[in-house]
């Protein structure tokens, strides 16, 4: 193979599709870090969401069942994380560690006991969620360019993936443009001023936590039940710590967030595509060191273009009202 | 008539620490309110009562004739009380019109309203005369902007009775009058307003009735017409304070510090600092007035080694300062071994370790200064040490292993200047030492320093305050606009010549 | 012999643990035939990581076991230390190369399974692109990618191969996702046949396969009945006898040590025919691979396994 | 509301009750899981506690766990979140081994295992350096750079093993075994009661980096400097320290550390560098540091508790099958979440208690 041979087509599909996991995630992270309250937990969510979404879609025979449930899983874990935060006053990263720590173990445990096939689920089979296909995909299909835009860069994908982006505009949106956005970013910044202002910190934490929760879900189910069509154990893989990354690297902010998401994405992409491949100048990188390159963009990307990230600045302290 | 606000027998403690106890008075409607007291003696506790940011242990609070039972600052806001808080409660990074609409958005699309509360927001600027961008973002905003946003936040929520917490700490003398116009505006419209203030001259000036306040009792409640400053100190502190310190003859020694030429820009190549000289010499007190944010902050900055100067030089003792290098990194520490001593401006954020005890910021700074053993800190020593410092300074409580943001400013303040004195410098660098410190506290610095200048200490002192100024400089330098407008010595103290040389005027 | 009633066995799985859908899963599968047909119970333990083997391997041979199959290559310092401490306790190594005279280590001949995998590959490609995905870049899921390409190439020495790797951790065995993306990619620049030699992550290749409408070549067991109609065929490695057959020896006393290493010849790898992919196999496809295989075990082909130091020749 | 408790109450009897709470949670899973809750608990503090060689492995894991456990102490002290302790202890591993291949047949084992120590720190700082500086220097997050370097460090790891390490015609996926002069003394050669377990000098040396980091942190005066620098920069900067530096050079240590993390796995145990060796004992170390809030004797019962769990858990998953050893993964996460993360979940109730009994 030569370098001609890269696709650039596939790789810009393969982004669109690696995403959505992270997308999710890191827009759930951005409502609860932007309301004071650090999501590391995100990771634990993911996985709990992708194991429930699974086995309630394959029991159930129904996806949407699976997504609905996995959704409740992962909202239940956020408002967990949100009363160690608001109400229990105690350390939030330590509750987001034990949450991902916990349902590394437990959807094992539980996979186990119901399916006993090692901890994963059955296969989805039918209770997957398809592709969907554009109207008019079959006529436009044979035409260059319009039909690959038409047929796989906008069409043939699953709903979810429409989903994640068109949530990126709607998290904009409700930060920046409705009161919900504007006291939730009062309360990650000084939620003493937010308070002093009549605005309720704890009501605005758990509000912010309980959409985590609903978000991160879809980062799960769409692991679970569109990528791969079962649950398997640690499944996750890091996307929880990526997505954070990604918002980290976003500065808090959804624009640049969902930037840092097609960032793991693409490079993702251009190293699958990369391995084997005779490059200019540099020549064949072996198959290992090629796993790296999304990895060490970002730390050259970060270090290089970045200015220096400015994360809320109430982040991870508890809202106490004293000095 | 009604009373707005009766405290009926408040208690409330922290702990250990009772910050009111059965605490009764009341305030009658339309009427200005001073509360009065030391550091400590319970007034924001109170207040934070009535704001319903906590709650008493018991006691009950009365408004205009009915009981009420606050239990969040939902509640007071519905109860028209508004709180402008001793530290400002505004979200750094968002807007005047954001931080003014926050609570009050008026519905859930913040654009439906957003025209209409611009409009508004311009309107009581204007009303008021009130200098606010809408659109400027807070911490681009100067602190006395700073302070008229959170007056802003009130009179756009029509708050019937209008708490202000020494609002006036780090205004200006225009900007305290100008607060004081609006206050009597808001009086004319029949608002009851409560003012703290540790400046007497304030409560004098503006106030109907007062309350004094000492340990979290009520000590003394008068007609502000029948009382006068003397009284209400010794009210407040339990004897009398004085107020022209002792102090040596003028006898400057050898230079300690010379300036030439000191200059700063920023990033983007604004000049911060321009063309600062002159010299201060052993046993002199050199004040720098002006306006905050005239470049003050920054020269001390420089001076102390925080911040490296883009242009010019200084000797000190004789030896120029070691400015030639490529960051500030640990530069302070270098010229705290040569004896120069910094009383930080901004206390909280550079002069205490916040979560450190008392004792451990006793030393802060000098860490290398009390290893013992091995390489190890010398924590006997250091205790018995400070025990000592706790008791000279009067630090209250005299407690030495209390986390040091739980003291109180002024406490901390002293604490800090401890601290520095201690070190027996040849050069002291003091930024506004007696911001929000009680009057009590503020003749203890204030005799501190003198008795340092008496020993032969060169200090240079910032300070916004006319009158701390008048009390301890020798001779005074006025700032405006980063450069130096003017010098004068103490004899030929003018409060409007100083005036004009702070708008920037050359006299000389 | 012992009787057979006595007969203590153990099996000892590595990291990967027995639902693997790999070689802990076969070794499972073997054990467990032989408790049916033998009724003669096993113990069995995963060890997580290699202190573990080493603790487990012992904590059995105390327990005087007879016979320990240990699976996986990531044991084999532990058995051979703790071989040595217990000389009358027999083991078995799968996958790797144990020195003692109690330890009967059996290796398979992945390049030779691969090989079939890749001649049948290459029959059915269209496009002439044929595709590899691995877990992780090691050194047996290289014989097996190269013993594809050879096969692969002994049909048509034009043929393209694209090879992948899932990661690099432990990870990469259980990210189907990345499976199914990396298999994707793969179809859009044209591959049409993938064989796919990953654990777990090997379940999203196959299915991404079936989504696709594109052939897949399962691994270790026989995984045609997943996806009939898109499962070309599995290349199928016998840990599972290997394991069965070493349990039979002892029952039987026939038990040696001393090193296997299980070909076609063997019956330690084959490629895998039955219904569910009879319909993909065209009689011309299945004459070619019997022939190949013949020639295999014949000795006639002989196919280069880069362990033993050897580049890869395809 | 805390300080109003009594000390034996925050230091005893909150963190029992918090423990006995995720206890009773995971009674309620291995009951649902169709096991006698009281029985598993016996075996496991059987296997792990009281039986010499279980113990034995106890501190085995926990000696590990307590070099990874004060890597991220020590960061965290600086206000430095190193996520990627995990990556430099398996690049320590990386330099032990050099060291090892380079000397293992000339050196006796006194020089061998310094020699060892010293490569395992060497490249454990070296991989936490870069993302210390690029914090220090280019404001780049830890959190993310650390991310990504353990990442790195996976890719480059399998990169070198497979290419360099893994002697010709062997399958597995690791260097040489070292020769016998690099294996650390053992305890059990002079406590045979220990059995066979790996538990070795490593244990003793893990102690020590627990003393010397309690009165580095709390008693000298770059402690102090340190301490300073997490809690407020400003100040710090004031106090004169050189906040760049101070980041790095705790990066260093850091990594240092969580490098030294391999010894006890390597020369300890195995003898070899393996792929995947470290296993997620950097990561246990995240929340060791914040389970046992930084302090010397927290880490150590935090790392001990955690090193129980590993030892006797797995033995309790041998003797119920039923019981999968990830079940002892789920109840690590919820004793991090009682203990750790709700500390004062029964401060109220306490204080009624207390409150009732004076009244
Ligand atoms: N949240 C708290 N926790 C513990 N102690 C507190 C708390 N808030 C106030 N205190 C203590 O209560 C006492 C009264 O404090 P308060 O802030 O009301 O004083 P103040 O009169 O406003 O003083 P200042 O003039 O310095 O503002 C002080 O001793 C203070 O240390
Ligand atoms: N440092 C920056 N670099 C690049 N673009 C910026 C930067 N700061 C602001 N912007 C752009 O300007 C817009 C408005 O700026 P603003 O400071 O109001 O930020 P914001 O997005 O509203 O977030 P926040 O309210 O947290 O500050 C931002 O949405 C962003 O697109
Ligand atoms: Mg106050
Ligand atoms: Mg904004």
């Amino acid at each position: 193979m030569t370098f001609e041979d890269l696709h650039l087509g596939s790789i810009v599909v393969s982004t669109v599709r690696n995403a959505p996991v992270l997308i999710f995630a890191a827009m759930a992270g951005l409502f609860a870090e932007r309301s004071g309250v650090i999501d590391i937990g995100l990771e634990g969510k993911i996985l709990a969401s992708a194991f429930v979404s699974a086995a309630v879609a394959f029991t159930t025979q129904n996806p949407w069942y699976g997504i609905l449930a996995g959704m409740a899983v992962s909202i239940a874990l956020a408002t967990l994380q949100g009363y160690v935060a608001v109400t229990q006053k105690g350390n939030q990263l330590v509750a987001g560690i034990a949450i991902n720590i916990a349902m590394s173990g437990l959807t094992f445990v539980v996979a186990q006991y119901f399916f006993q096939q090692g901890g994963r689920t059955p296969d989805l089979g039918e209770a997957r969620l398809f592709d969907v296909v554009l109207p008019g995909s079959a006529a436009v299909a044979d035409v260059p360019v319009l039909g690959w835009i038409w047929t796989k860069l906008l069409g043939g994908h699953s709903v979810l993936v429409y989903l994640a982006f068109a949530l990126v505009p709607l998290v904009h949106w409700v930060l920046y443009h409705t009161r919900f956005g504007l006291r939730l970013r009062a309360c990650g910044e000084n939620p003493h001023a937010a308070d002093a202002a009549g605005v309720s910190v704890a009501w605005t934490r758990y509000s912010a936590m309980l959409i985590a929760g609903m978000l991160c879900s879809f980062s799960g189910a769409y692991l679970a039940i569109v990528q791969s069509g079962f649950f398997l154990r640690d499944m996750s893989a890091g996307a929880g710590y990526l997505a954070l990354t990604a918002m980290v690297f976003g500065n808090w902010r959804p624009a640049y967030t969902f930037l840092g998401c097609l960032m793991f994405g693409f490079f993702g992409a251009v190293q699958i595509q990369l391995e084997g491949v005779d490059l200019p100048v540099v020549g064949r990188i072996p198959g290992a060191l090629i796993q790296m390159v999304p990895y060490v963009v970002t730390v050259i990307v970060l270090a290089g273009l970045m200015a220096k990230s400015v994360a809320p600045k109430a982040i991870g302290v508890p809202f106490v009202k004293s000095r | 008539m009604q009373p707005a606000v009766e405290f009926r027998g408040i208690s409330k403690h922290f702990g250990a620490v009772k910050a009111n106890t059965d605490v009764s008075f009341t305030i009658a409607k339309g009427a200005i309110h001073g509360l009065v007291g030391e550091n400590g003696a319970g007034k924001s506790t109170l207040m934070s009562i009535l704001y319903g940011y906590y709650q008493a242990d018991s006691g009950a609070i009365v408004l205009d004739g009915q009981e009420r039972h606050i239990r969040s600052s939902q509640e007071a806001i519905r109860l028209g009380i508004g709180m402008v808080h001793q530290h400002f409660m505004l979200v750094e990074n968002m807007t005047v019109l954001d931080n003014v609409m926050l609570g009050t958005e008026g519905g859930f699309r913040l654009a439906s309203h957003r025209a209409e509360a611009e409009a508004k927001l311009r309107e009581i600027c204007a009303r008021y005369r009130l200098d606010v961008d809408p659109l400027a973002t807070i911490h681009d905003l100067s602190v006395g902007a700073q302070q008229r946003v959170e007056i802003l936040k009130q009179i756009y929520r029509s708050a019937s009775i209008l708490i202000l917490d020494e609002p006036t700490a780090v205004l200006t003398a225009q900007e305290t009058a100008s607060l004081f116009e609006i206050l009597k505006l808001f009086k004319e419209q029949g608002k009851t307003i409560i003012l703290i203030t540790h400046k007497l001259q304030e409560i004098m000036d503006i106030t109907d009735t007062v309350t004094v306040m000492r340990a979290g009792r009520v000590v003394g409640a008068v007609q502000t017409a029948q009382t006068s400053k003397a009284e209400l100190a010794n009210m407040m502190v339990g004897r009398p304070i004085e107020n022209n310190l002792p102090r040596a003859p003028y006898n400057p020694g050898k230079p300690v510090l010379e300036v030439r030429g000191l200059g700063l820009k920023d990033g983007a190549g604004v000049n911060l600092l321009e063309d600062i000289g002159f010299t201060l010499r052993a046993g002199e007190i050199v004040a720098i007035a002006g306006v905050s944010g005239n470049g003050q902050s920054e020269l001390m900055e420089i001076l102390s080694g925080m911040r490296l100067p883009t242009a010019g030089e200084a000797d000190f003792e004789g030896a120029a300062l070691p400015y030639r290098r490529h960051d500030a990194d640990g530069l302070p520490l270098v010229f705290r071994h040569l004896g120069i001593a910094h009383v930080p401006e901004d206390r909280l954020r550079d002069g205490v370790v916040k979560n450190f005890s008392v004792m451990h910021n006793t030393f802060l700074g000098y860490q290398d200064h009390v290893k013992g053993r091995w390489g190890l800190i010398d924590f006997k020593g250091i205790a018995a040490r400070c025990a000592g410092l706790l008791k000279e300074f009067d630090v209250r409580p005299p407690n030495p292993d209390l986390r040091i943001g739980l003291l109180s400013g002024g406490n901390q303040q002293k604490v800090v200047i401890a601290r520095e004195v201690l070190a027996k410098p040849k050069l002291m660098l003091v930024g506004q030492p007696t911001r929000g410190v009680d009057i009590g506290t503020i003749e203890a610095i204030h005799t501190q320093l003198l008795a340092l200048r008496d020993a032969g200490v060169a200090i240079l002192l910032v300070s916004v305050e006319l009158e701390e100024v008048r009390a301890l400089a020798d001779r005074i330098l006025v700032m405006c606009g980063g450069r130096i407008t003017g010098e004068l010595p103490i004899n030929e103290f003018d409060t409007t010549r100083i005036g004009l040389l702070m708008g920037g005027t050359h006299t000389s | 012999a012992p009787a057979p009633a006595a007969l203590k066995l153990g099996v000892v799985y590595d990291a990967g643990g027995k639902f693997d859908k790999s070689f802990n899963q076969s070794a499972f599968e073997g054990a467990s035939r032989f408790k049916k047909d033998t009724g003669i119970n096993f113990i069995e333990v995963q060890a997580s990581s290699d202190t573990q083997a080493e603790q487990v391997l012992r904590g059995l041979a105390r327990k005087k076991l007879d016979l320990i199959a240990s699976i996986g290559f990531a044991q084999t310092q532990a058995v051979a230390k703790v071989a040595k401490e217990f000389p009358n306790v027999r083991f078995v190594l799968i996958d790797g190369v144990a020195a003692g005279n109690n330890v009967n280590s059996v290796t398979f001949k992945e390049e030779e399974g691969s090989y079939l995998a890749g001649v049948a590959a290459a029959m059915a490609t269209k496009s002439k692109k044929l595709g590899f995905i691995g877990g992780i870049d090691i050194p047996l899921i290289r014989t097996f990618g190269c013993g594809y390409a050879q096969g692969a190439k002994s049909v048509d020495k034009n043929m393209t191969i694209v090879q992948n790797m899932v990661g690099t951790t432990s990870a990469a065995w259980n990210d189907p996702a990345k499976g199914g993306e990396l298999a994707r990619s793969q179809f859009e620049r044209g591959v049409d046949v993938v064989f796919a030699v990953a654990g777990g992550s090997g379940m999203g290749t196959l299915q991404m396969a079936k989504e696709k409408g594109k052939l897949a070549i399962g691994v270790d067991s026989n995984q045609n009945h997943l996806y009939p109609g898109t499962m070309l065929t599995s290349m199928v490695k016998r840990v599972d006898n290997a394991v069965y057959d070493s349990f039979m020896q002892m029952k039987n006393g026939t038990w040696k040590a001393g090193i296997t290493a299980k070909g076609i010849k063997e019956g330690g790898v084959d490629w895998a025919l039955d219904a569910n992919n009879r319909k993909l196999i065209t009689p011309e496809i299945e004459k070619k691979v019997l022939g190949v295989r013949k020639d295999i075990i014949d000795g006639k082909t002989k196919v280069i396994d880069i362990r033993s130091g050897a580049a890869c020749p395809a | 509301m805390n300080n109003d408790l009594p000390r034996w109450a925050t230091a005893v009897a909150l963190p029992l009750l918090n423990l006995l709470s995720a206890l009773l949670v995971a009674a309620l899973v291995i009951h649902l899981l169709g096991e006698d809750p009281v029985e598993s608990m016996q075996i496991l503090i059987n296997s792990a506690i009281v039986n010499p060689e279980g113990l034995s492995y106890t501190l085995f894991y926990a000696s590990t766990f307590i070099f990874t456990g004060l890597a991220v102490s020590i960061a965290m002290q600086a206000g430095l979140f190193n996520i990627g302790a995990e990556g430099q202890m398996y690049v320590g591993g990386l330099g032990l081994t050099w060291a090892m291949l380079a000397f293992d047949a000339s050196l006796p084992w006194y020089l061998l295992i310094p020699a060892g120590m010293l490569g395992a720190a060497l490249f454990g700082a070296l991989w936490a350096f870069i993302p210390g500086y690029l914090q220090a220097k280019r404001g780049s997050h830890i959190v993310v750079t650390t991310i990504m370097f353990n990442f790195i460090a996976a890719s480059l790891m399998n990169f070198v093993i497979v290419k360099y390490l893994i002697p010709p015609g062997e399958q597995n996926t690791a260097s040489r075994v070292f020769s016998a002069a690099a294996e650390m003394p053992r305890l059990s050669d002079w406590l045979p009661v220990l059995g066979d377990t790996p538990l070795n000098i490593s244990f003793f040396i893990a102690i020590v980096a627990l003393a010397i980091y309690g009165l580095m942190v709390w008693r000298s005066s770059w402690g102090y400097k340190l301490r300073a620098t997490g809690l407020n920069k400003h100040a710090a900067h004031y106090a004169g320290v050189k906040i760049s530096k101070m980041i790095i050079v705790t990066m260093l240590i850091s990594g240092a550390l969580a490098g030294l993390g391999s010894v006890n796995s390597i020369m300890g145990s195995t003898h070899y560098l393996s792929l995947n060796f470290v296993g997620g004992a950097g990561f246990v170390g995240i929340a060791i540091a914040l389970m046992g809030r930084q302090h010397p004797i927290g880490i150590f019962l935090s790392a001990v508790l955690f090193g129980a769990l590993i030892q006797g858990g797995f033995d309790l998953s041998l003797e119920k099958p039923n019981i999968p050893t990830e079940t002892f993964i789920f109840i690590q996460g919820l004793i991090i979440l009682f203990c750790g993360a709700m500390e004062y979940l029964y401060a109220p109730v306490l204080m009624k208690l207390i409150k009732g009994k004076q009244a």
